[in-house]
Formats: structure tokens, C-alpha cells, sequence
């Protein structure tokens, strides 16, 4: 029997694969595919206090081997959010991640006191890592004081625990990690799309209306991997690992890596059924590669004892 | 809305650039609705990566058939047009709100409006107006004579007018200029196209009609939010939007932004 | 008449296409397959001072879209490098850019002085930047101000025009820009790679021998397009462009960025001739668009006055 | 060395999991040095990025084609193993320093020892050294009896002793076994496979030799760095080191460290 469940803090996940932020709504769309029961739990599109309307369109663009994106956290806002996308998921037997935004710490405080209330939700993760906003995001996300700040007053506010979300767009991504964990975050979610962008040489202009883009999907996975790498040996708060998942021998390598549960995004809008697909084959392939139990192999790329397990 | 790869049963070129690929597979019987598209994979992997959205121009459900018709732009529409007969694509679909039938609206007429590679989805549209006995008058413009496409197939179904923006064939200029210089009577309008030609339809337009949009497309059901547009009411920080991919990709005139 | 030429401090450049650094050795090899003086300029391996042995194999791994390689900098070193490898590219009528590395500031003035005086050195690019090695490179390349201070020294030992070489692996690349030019850089060049790893799923262990590697090739463009954009619109000094390159539109969406030139690396491995083959189809390509002159959409993005030329 | 779009003329299966792919281009001309390798674009486009190192396995100079024999390890062999009569793939080569043969060793007698998909080379060799009226004893180790290929190809160049590590063939073991147990009288060794295989080789044999070796590539020929091994001189800082694409991939036995 392979094992794939895994426990983190606020989650008791049935098997390491969710979807990620912002790539699968709040889940009605994909339930139209397959049974939203079959995940390891679902992360929701950010959560802002006000409605969103996000950036101007075009707000996708293709690269080699990812994609830009600026949506711009658009979304319904907190009220509507609790009284409607909350109330529909409770219908599933799933861990829900609420990703929480904000321009200022107190957006970040009123919206995780008031989603960590909802009785389906087992955890919040602070988006302190979008590019593609002007205010918030960003900031948050390369400052390590800020973010351990911002960390700790959330913390205070939340029934839950909190994973932060780092970005990958900074220098130093170790001491961001270490930051926040000493401010008492619960977890760490990682990899945030890089700044990238894409000029249309027949307009000369940048084909997103936002100009820049977040880059996700295959490209970015050597970055994510190598920061998981990092921060993994750094913290003893468990990572949600992300950046570029396609097939199981991925989901391996962010376990390996360090990673303690993935997130898959971009995979999901080149198949509705990626995240139930990848389930299946993680299982087969674990038999394959004799691995009994995912929480085996979590940081074998770096820990000294590596017994096969048999 | 499935995903299946669909085998090619064939594909030819039907003007400079512009192909016609029929597909083969089980999700064509739920291509009942004119107007929806599939979001296709052209090739495994990771080049191209994300889906390409291509309208549904013809349906033969005895057969598990249909046809699309694209122009090649770039990447992804260049490797679906080497694709032979007996090659498979991945297709998501069918996806999207297509047109709007009315039944009580037999006896009545539809005017077509279609430009360039918006022609396609209006096709099926035209034969399922005809079967509900609704009486089609079209309106098609191209660039040039060489660019026509459909025409004989459209003309089975109706009055076809056909603009030319060098005047080599039918009208010179764009299909408004049909619209302004002609007084066409009829109950519904029905149009795809480039967004200026949109624009310009719901100018010189009186009676209700539809449109069907373009937008860059992720998922293409929905869950992304990359294919948003404003509903004419939409107010700053509102939420009130509309989803090409899932709302749309048509929507009756006047309710969003163009 | 398509206009090629670039005029950039101490390049003349009769065209904007050039290898990058540690991607064409120093030349030879690529000589066997076309003449060199079809090159706009040549940049040639880091030179360090004493030789190097640079990393344990494996050092590259491939990743989608992209490559992770972790040479090491190895090297034989300048003495070797002003004896042998720089008088063999006398016969070439081709401005050479030498790519300078070290440990310490001293190094990278200590080589900059002597490679800066052989006869046919047109140009110093201070390698800032390399991941791949513990010592130097990647410090001095995420802080203003010890780049700056490196820039200062070496700018005044030079007898050439120097240009910095950009680490991608920060958060503001906008404040290194500006730190090294207020240092006196003649240029930039941008950018290097980024910091990546791949894990072998079989054994759980990276794949390069020095674990992390620097990730180059189409995957990186969009970071490259992106940091290129940002960064010429807040310098006045040019900036030879690099990441990614396998086309000739991607070279025009470089210039578009703001880039003044380009550097092409990993395309070199891909396809020998790939340089030349640039060469050319830019040509035609831009017949194409109507630009009649490269030196006519440099910041093209970004400009606000772009009349198309005709 | 050029590069080329090579066709494939055929393709079949040797063993499970092992190809053999004959190609046809004017490159083949040049294919003279058994040792030498390709290094192949398996498909257009980024997916898989970079060439891939394969031996050349045989060469039919009037024919211009030449043969390789590889196995399926990941993406890209994968995707080599798809291509059929009439595609094509882009070719670099001929690469490197093949293996040496001496005219003046007309009569005297060469052993090979091959492992696995270290064999290919061997087989070009071979043929190679019996023009030049060199007796040829050939040992290959595999893994069990179905792994097996070219067997008859070598029993017909002079004395062939297998040996498979189930047994289930030849002598159990590996090749060094039957190194062991037989007393074989040679003038000069050619050895292709496996890093342990290499190793046990120089320190079995006595005479002088060669070892071709494997490193992952860049760029092939010499420009990247990518393929070093130290020489065994080599000291901390030192400069001597051999590139394996363009200075080897075969070595004089003792030269570099493996
Ligand atoms: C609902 C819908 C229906 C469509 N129906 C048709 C049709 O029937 N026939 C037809 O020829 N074209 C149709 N299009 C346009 C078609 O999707 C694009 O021409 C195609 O995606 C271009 O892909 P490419 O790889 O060739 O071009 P590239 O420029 O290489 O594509 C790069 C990226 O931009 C996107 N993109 C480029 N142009 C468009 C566009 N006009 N709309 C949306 N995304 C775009 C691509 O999907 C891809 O993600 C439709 C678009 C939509 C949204
Ligand atoms: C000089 C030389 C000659 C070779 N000759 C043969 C031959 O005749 N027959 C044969 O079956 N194999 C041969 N190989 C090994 C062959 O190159 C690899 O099996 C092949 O590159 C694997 O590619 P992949 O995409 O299928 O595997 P992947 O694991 O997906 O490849 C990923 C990357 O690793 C590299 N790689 C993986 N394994 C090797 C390896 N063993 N050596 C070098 N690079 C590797 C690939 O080239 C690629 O860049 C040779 C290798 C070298 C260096
Ligand atoms: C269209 C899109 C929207 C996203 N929205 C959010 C978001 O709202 N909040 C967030 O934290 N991350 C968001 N992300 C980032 C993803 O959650 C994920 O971190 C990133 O895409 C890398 O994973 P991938 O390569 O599997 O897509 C978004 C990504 C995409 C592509
Ligand atoms: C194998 C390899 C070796 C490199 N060595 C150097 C180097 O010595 N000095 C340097 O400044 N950059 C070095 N680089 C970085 C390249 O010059 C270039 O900045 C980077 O690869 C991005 O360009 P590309 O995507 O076209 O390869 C190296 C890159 C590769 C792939
Ligand atoms: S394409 Fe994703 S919401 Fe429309
Ligand atoms: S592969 Fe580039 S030097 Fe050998």
C-alpha cells in the first residue's frame, strides 16, 4: 500500500496535491470535471476585503515553456466570498486554504480574522508575493521585517494556521523564509510566479496590458526546486511546494526537494483533470520507484539518512 | 464538456492562410449549440503549452463530426495546420454559451453579420436558424476576394452579401458599409468579428441582437479570470463582470463593454 | 538598406549579435563551423586569474525550456589567457569583450588591468554575477553597494570601457543598475542566469554535482525581457541584452526591452551556426516589420514617441 | 563536422527497450574514425532543448548511411525511437577523437570490451580493424539474454565470449569475468561502456589501451566546459583536463581519471 497522506499544520491532507491560488477559482469550474473529494485539499483564488476588478486584458500571455499572468487579484471581495464560495465548498470533505490579500496589514488582518472563522476553512495562506499589483504584494514579499511583521499581527487574528507565501523575485529567499517563520507562521507556501514579461514585436508593446507578468508553469520549476532546496534545510515549518507541476515525477521532486505537500496551477488550464491525474499517477509511480510512503521522501535531496524504505 | 482527442479526418486549405480541419469523436454530440468553441492542445507537452480557443463552424452529429475553420497566426495555429489525416488533437470543448435559438421566433429573420475569422461559428448558427425556420440574410466581410471563404456554403442558406475591403468582390469596404448602404429588415442580429467590426455592428444596429467576443484565454472554463470584459454597468471596484470563456464567449449586445 | 550597426563604448558593432560569455569558449571551436567576423563582437569564457578547474561533473542539466549549468568558471587563467587565447582572435577584425571573474575586488582588478591593454580588447564585462561559485560572483552581485565599489576600482585600472553583468537573482535590479553606473560603468549586460536545481527522481539527489546551477535558455527570457525594461528606462547607459535567444524576433523583443545589443548563449549549443543564422534572419525580419534601422526601436516599448520608421 | 538534416531510412527494435536507426545524409562522408559520435536534435523547437551524444554504430560509405543503436533512457531517445522511415533529425557530427587504429598492428590482435550501450561503437571498430588485417576478440557483457544485440554481427569478425550478469547467457557474470577466467593474448584493448565496467577494465588489462567515456553535453564540441575529466595528472587549480566531447570521447587507457 502506498501512503500519500500527509499531515501539516491545519491540514490533514488525504494525498500532497491541491490546486494552487488564483488556477482554479473557487473550485465550481473544475467540479463540473471531477469530484472535488478526490483532492488533497483546494486553495482559493486571493481574498481581498473590497471587490477587485484586477487589471486591464490581455492578462495572459504564452512564453517558452510557461505563461504571464496579471490577473490582479481580481475577485468578489470578502462579503460575497463568505456568504457564497465558502458556503458552496462546505459541501466537500476537503482542507480549505484561503488565500488572503491586501495593500495594507490591516486588509490582511481583517480578511484572514474573518475567513478563518468559516467553518470550512483550515488554513489561510498570505498572498504577500503578487507582481502583478501596484500597491501590497510585492512589498510585503521582499522586505523580510515587513513580512515578519505583517506575519505576526495576522497570526494574532487568525483560528487558523497561517502559511505565507513567498515570492520568488527576491535575493535572498532564505532569510525571508526564516523571518516569517520566527514571526510565527505555521507554514510556507512557495514558489509565487517570477516578474517576467513579453513585447509583441509586431506592436512593439508588451502584450499584457499590465506590461508585467507573472511567470508560471515548466520554466520556473529549476527556481522552485532550488529555493525549496534552501529554505527546507533552513526552516522546520513544512512547505507547500509549487512552480511548474506536470506530471508526478515533479510532485517527487518537490518532495525531494523539501516540499511537504505541492500545489499544481498553471497544469490545470491544459487539463481540467491534472490535479486528479497527477493523484494517480504519483501513486503508480511511488510503486515504480519502490517509495511506500511520501512523507519518506520529503527532503531526500538534502537529509544524510536516506534509507530506501521497503 | 469533456476532454478527448479527436482524430483528424481531414484538413484543407480554403483561402491563403486560412484551413478547414474536420475532427472526429464522441464529444461532437454535445455540439448542439452554435456559437460554443473548444480549446484545443495542438501538441502534448510543452510547446505550445496552453490550449488554443477555435469556434465550432460545423456539426454533423450522425457523423460525430465537426469543422473548424482558423487562420494560421502563430505557434500553436502553424502545428495544427500540418496536422494530417489520422493525427489526433486534444480537445477541450465544447465550452462557452453559443448563440441563442428563440423557437417562437419561426417565420422571422436573422441577419448574420461576420468578418474574417469570426465568420466560422456563424455557419452552424445560419443551418441551425434554417432548421428552426428562421429565415437567414448574411453579411460577410473580407479583406480581399482571395480571403472568401463559405460563401457557397452560405448562400445555400440565404441572401449573402459580401464586402471586400479593396472592392475586388461584392461591396468594397467593410460589412457596415453593407448595413448603412442597404436597409435590411430583420427581428435579430447575430455577429462575430474583430472587436471594431463589433463596435461598429452595435452602432448601426437597432434590434436586439448577439455578439460573440475574442479574448486571450487560460483555462478557457472559467477559473482563471484571464478572459474577463465589463458589463456596461461595471463601476469601479466592482465585481461586475462577464467570462468570455464561460459566460461568453457570446453575449447580447449592449451587455458588456466592447 | 537595413541598418545593423550599434555604436556602443568601445564596441563598434556592425552588427548587435554576439555570443555570450562561457558559451563560445574563446572561439576556436565555433571557428571551425564559420568565420568569426560575422559576429558583431565575440565575449569570450570568465577569466580569473590563476587557472581554474571549475566544478565536478555533472555540471549541466537539461530543464524544460531551459538548461541549469554549474561550469565553475574554469579557466586557464590569465597568463594563459594573454599568451594564448586572446592573440589567436588577432586574426579576427572583431571586437572582444573579455568576461572577468574573481574572489575579491583585487581579482577582478588585477585581470581587468592586463586583459584591458592586450591589443585587441575592446571591452571588460564584470561577471557580478556567477552562481556557480562559493567565493565572489554572487555576493558582489546582489548588493549596491560592494558592486559599485567593485565597479569604481575596476573602472579606474581599465583601458577599456566596462560593463557590469547583472545577476537576475534580486529583488531590485533597478537599484544594482543604478548603483553601478553611478560606479562609472560604461554599460551593462544583462542578464546572467538563475539559480535553479533539478532532483533526480531515481536517487533523490540533484542532478549537478554542485547541486544548484544557473538556468539559462528560452525559460528565462520573459525575466530577462522584463529586467531589461525596467532597467533602461532608469539608466542612461546601454545594455547588451541575453536570455533566452533562439530567434530573430527574440532578438527584436530584446532591442524593443531596451536592449542596445544581444549576447546569445545556449543557442549556440543547440545549433553550432546559431549566430550567424541570427545575423541573417534579423535582417530579413526586419525588412518584414519596416525597421530599417536597429538603433530605431531600441526602448521601443517604452518609449512614448515611436514613430515607426520608414 | 557539419550539421545536417539527416532522414531515417529505418528503424527497428534490437531488444527490449534498445533501437536501431539507419540514416541517410552526405555528413556520412566524413565517417571514417570508428569512436566518433552524433550528437542529434531529436525534435524542432525546445522540447527536449538540447542535442543528445550518440556513437555512430556503423557506416555504409556508398550507401551514406550509417547506423546507431541506442537505448530508451528519457525524454528524448524516447521520442527518437518515434520517428519512422522518411522523418528526419538534425545531425551534428561527426564529433570527437575516435579510436586509433595502428596500421603497423596488421596481424597482430585487438580486444574489445563492450558493455551495453557501450557496444554500438565497438561494432564500427571492429569492422575497421579487420580491413586493416588486425584480429579481432570481442567481449560483451549484458544483462540477461534478452538484452542481447548484435551478436551475429560480431561472431562474424573474429572470436565473440558474452557474458550476462543472470547467466542466462555466455558466462555469468561481467565482462571482467570472463577477463578473469580466460587468458586472452592481445596487443591492444578498445573499451566502451559503463564507468564501473571502465574502471575494472584498466585494472585488468596489462597491455596498452583505450576507454571511451561519457559525460553529459552542452554544446559537443569543445566551447561549453560541460564534459571535463581530470587527467590523471591533474592538480587542485590546475588546467589539465581533457574535454570528453571534443578531446575524447576516447582516451589513451591511464590518461584521464575515471
Ligand atoms: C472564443 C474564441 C473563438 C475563436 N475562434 C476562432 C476561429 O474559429 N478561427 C480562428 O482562426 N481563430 C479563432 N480564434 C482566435 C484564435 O484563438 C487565435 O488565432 C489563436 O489562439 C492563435 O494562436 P497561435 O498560437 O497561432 O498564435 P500566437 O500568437 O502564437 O498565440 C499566442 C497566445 O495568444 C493567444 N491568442 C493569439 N491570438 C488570439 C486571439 N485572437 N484570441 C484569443 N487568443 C489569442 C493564443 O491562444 C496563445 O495563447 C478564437 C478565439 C476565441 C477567444
Ligand atoms: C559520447 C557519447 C556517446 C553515446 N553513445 C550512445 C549510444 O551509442 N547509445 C546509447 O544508447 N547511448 C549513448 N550515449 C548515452 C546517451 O547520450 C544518453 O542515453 C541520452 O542522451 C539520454 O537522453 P534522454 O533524453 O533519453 O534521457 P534524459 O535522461 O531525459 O536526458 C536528460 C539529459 O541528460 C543527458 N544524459 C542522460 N544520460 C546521459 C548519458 N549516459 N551520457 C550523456 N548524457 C546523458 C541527456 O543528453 C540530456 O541532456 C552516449 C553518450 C555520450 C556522451
Ligand atoms: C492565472 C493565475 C492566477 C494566479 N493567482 C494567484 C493568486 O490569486 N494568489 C496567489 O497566491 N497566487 C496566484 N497565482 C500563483 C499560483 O498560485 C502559483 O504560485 C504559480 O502559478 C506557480 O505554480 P504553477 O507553475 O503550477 O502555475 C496565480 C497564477 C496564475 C497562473
Ligand atoms: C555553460 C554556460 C557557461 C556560462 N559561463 C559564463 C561565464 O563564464 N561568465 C558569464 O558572465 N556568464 C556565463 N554564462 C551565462 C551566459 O553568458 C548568459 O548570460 C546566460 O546563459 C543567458 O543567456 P542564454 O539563455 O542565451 O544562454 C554561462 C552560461 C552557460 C549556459
Ligand atoms: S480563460 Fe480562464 S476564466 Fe476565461
Ligand atoms: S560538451 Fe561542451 S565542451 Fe564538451
Amino acid at each position: 500500500m502506498t501512503a500519500l497522506n500527509v499531515q501539516l499544520p491545519g491540514l490533514m491532507l488525504k494525498n500532497p496535491v491541491m490546486p494552487a491560488s488564483g488556477c482554479f477559482g473557487f473550485g465550481q469550474e473544475y467540479s463540473q470535471f471531477y469530484d472535488l473529494n478526490e483532492l488533497g485539499a483546494i486553495t482559493v483564488k486571493a481574498v481581498t476585503v473590497e471587490p477587485r476588478r484586477g487589471n486591464p486584458t490581455p492578462r495572459v500571455a504564452e512564453t517558452d515553456g510557461g505563461m504571464l499572468n496579471a490577473i490582479g487579484l481580481q475577485n468578489p471581495g470578502l462579503d460575497h466570498i463568505m456568504n457564497h464560495e465558502l458556503p458552496w465548498l462546505e459541501a466537500y470533505d476537503i482542507p480549505v486554504i484561503v488565500n488572503v490579500a491586501g495593500n495594507t496589514i490591516e486588509d490582511y488582518m481583517a480578511v484572514t480574522k474573518r475567513v478563518s472563522q468559516a467553518k470550512n476553512v483550515s488554513a489561510v495562506e498570505l498572498n504577500i508575493s503578487c507582481p502583478n499589483v501596484k500597491i501590497g504584494g510585492i512589498q510585503f514579499g521582499s522586505d523580510p521585517n515587513i513580512a515578519a511583521e505583517l506575519t505576526r499581527k495576522v497570526v494574532a487574528v487568525s483560528k487558523v494556521p497561517v502559511y505565507v507565501k513567498l515570492s520568488p523575485n527576491v535575493a535572498d529567499i532564505v532569510s525571508m523564509a526564516k523571518a516569517v517563520e520566527a514571526a510565527g507562521a505555521d507554514g510556507l507556501s512557495m514558489i509565487n510566479t517570477l516578474v517576467g514579461m513579453k513585447i509583441d514585436v509586431k506592436t512593439g508593446k508588451p502584450v499584457i496590458a499590465n506590461k508585467t507578468g507573472g511567470l508560471s508553469g515548466p520554466a520556473i520549476k529549476p527556481v522552485a526546486i532550488r529555493m525549496i532546496y534552501q529554505v527546507s534545510q533552513a526552516v522546520s515549518i513544512p512547505i507547500i511546494g509549487m512552480g511548474g507541476i506536470q506530471t508526478a515525477d515533479d510532485i517527487l521532486e518537490f518532495l525531494m526537494a523539501g516540499a511537504s505537500a505541492v500545489a499544481v496551477g498553471t497544469a490545470n488550464f491544459i487539463d481540467p483533470y491534472a490535479c486528479p491525474k497527477l493523484i494517480k499517477s504519483l501513486t503508480q509511480r511511488m510503486e515504480e520507484l519502490n517509495i511506500c510512503d511520501v512523507t519518506d521522501i520529503i527532503g531526500r535531496s538534502w537529509k544524510t539518512c536516506n534509507s530506501i524504505p521497503s | 464538456m469533456i476532454v478527448e482527442d479527436m482524430s483528424v479526418i481531414e484538413q484543407s486549405l480554403r483561402a491563403p492562410g486560412i484551413y478547414e480541419m474536420t475532427l472526429y469523436g464522441e464529444s461532437v454530440n454535445m455540439m448542439t449549440t452554435p456559437g460554443q468553441f473548444l480549446h484545443i492542445k495542438v501538441e502534448e507537452g510543452i510547446s505550445p503549452l496552453l490550449r488554443r480557443p477555435i469556434s465550432i463552424c460545423d456539426v454533423n452529429l450522425e457523423k460525430k463530426e465537426l469543422s473548424i475553420i482558423y487562420r494560421v497566426e502563430g505557434k500553436g495555429t502553424t502545428l495544427l495546420s500540418r496536422k494530417k489525416s489520422g493525427d489526433m488533437v486534444n480537445v477541450l470543448g465544447p465550452l462557452g454559451k453559443g448563440f441563442p435559438i428563440h423557437d417562437e421566433d419561426e417565420g422571422k429573420t436573422a441577419l448574420l453579420i461576420g468578418g474574417g475569422v469570426g465568420i466560422p461559428p456563424l455557419y452552424y448558427l445560419a443551418k441551425k436558424l434554417v432548421e428552426a425556420g428562421i429565415n437567414v440574410e448574411t453579411v460577410l466581410g473580407f479583406r480581399t476576394a482571395h480571403d472568401i471563404f463559405l460563401e457557397e456554403e452560405f448562400a445555400l442558406l440565404g441572401n449573402l452579401h459580401i464586402s471586400t475591403e479593396d472592392g475586388s468582390k461584392g461591396t468594397k469596404g467593410f460589412v457596415t458599409t453593407i448595413l448603412e448602404q442597404s436597409s435590411f429588415r430583420y427581428d435579430t442580429f447575430y455577429s462575430c468579428g474583430p472587436l471594431p467590426m463589433l463596435r461598429a455592428v452595435e452602432a448601426t444596429t437597432v434590434t436586439p441582437g448577439y455578439v460573440s467576443l475574442e479574448e486571450r484565454m487560460g483555462c478557457g472554463v472559467g477559473a482563471c479570470l484571464a478572459c474577463v470584459c465589463d458589463t456596461v454597468h461595471a463601476k469601479e471596484e466592482s465585481k461586475d463582470y462577464r467570462k468570455v470563456c464561460s459566460d461568453g464567449p457570446v453575449f447580447r449586445a449592449g451587455e458588456v463593454v466592447l
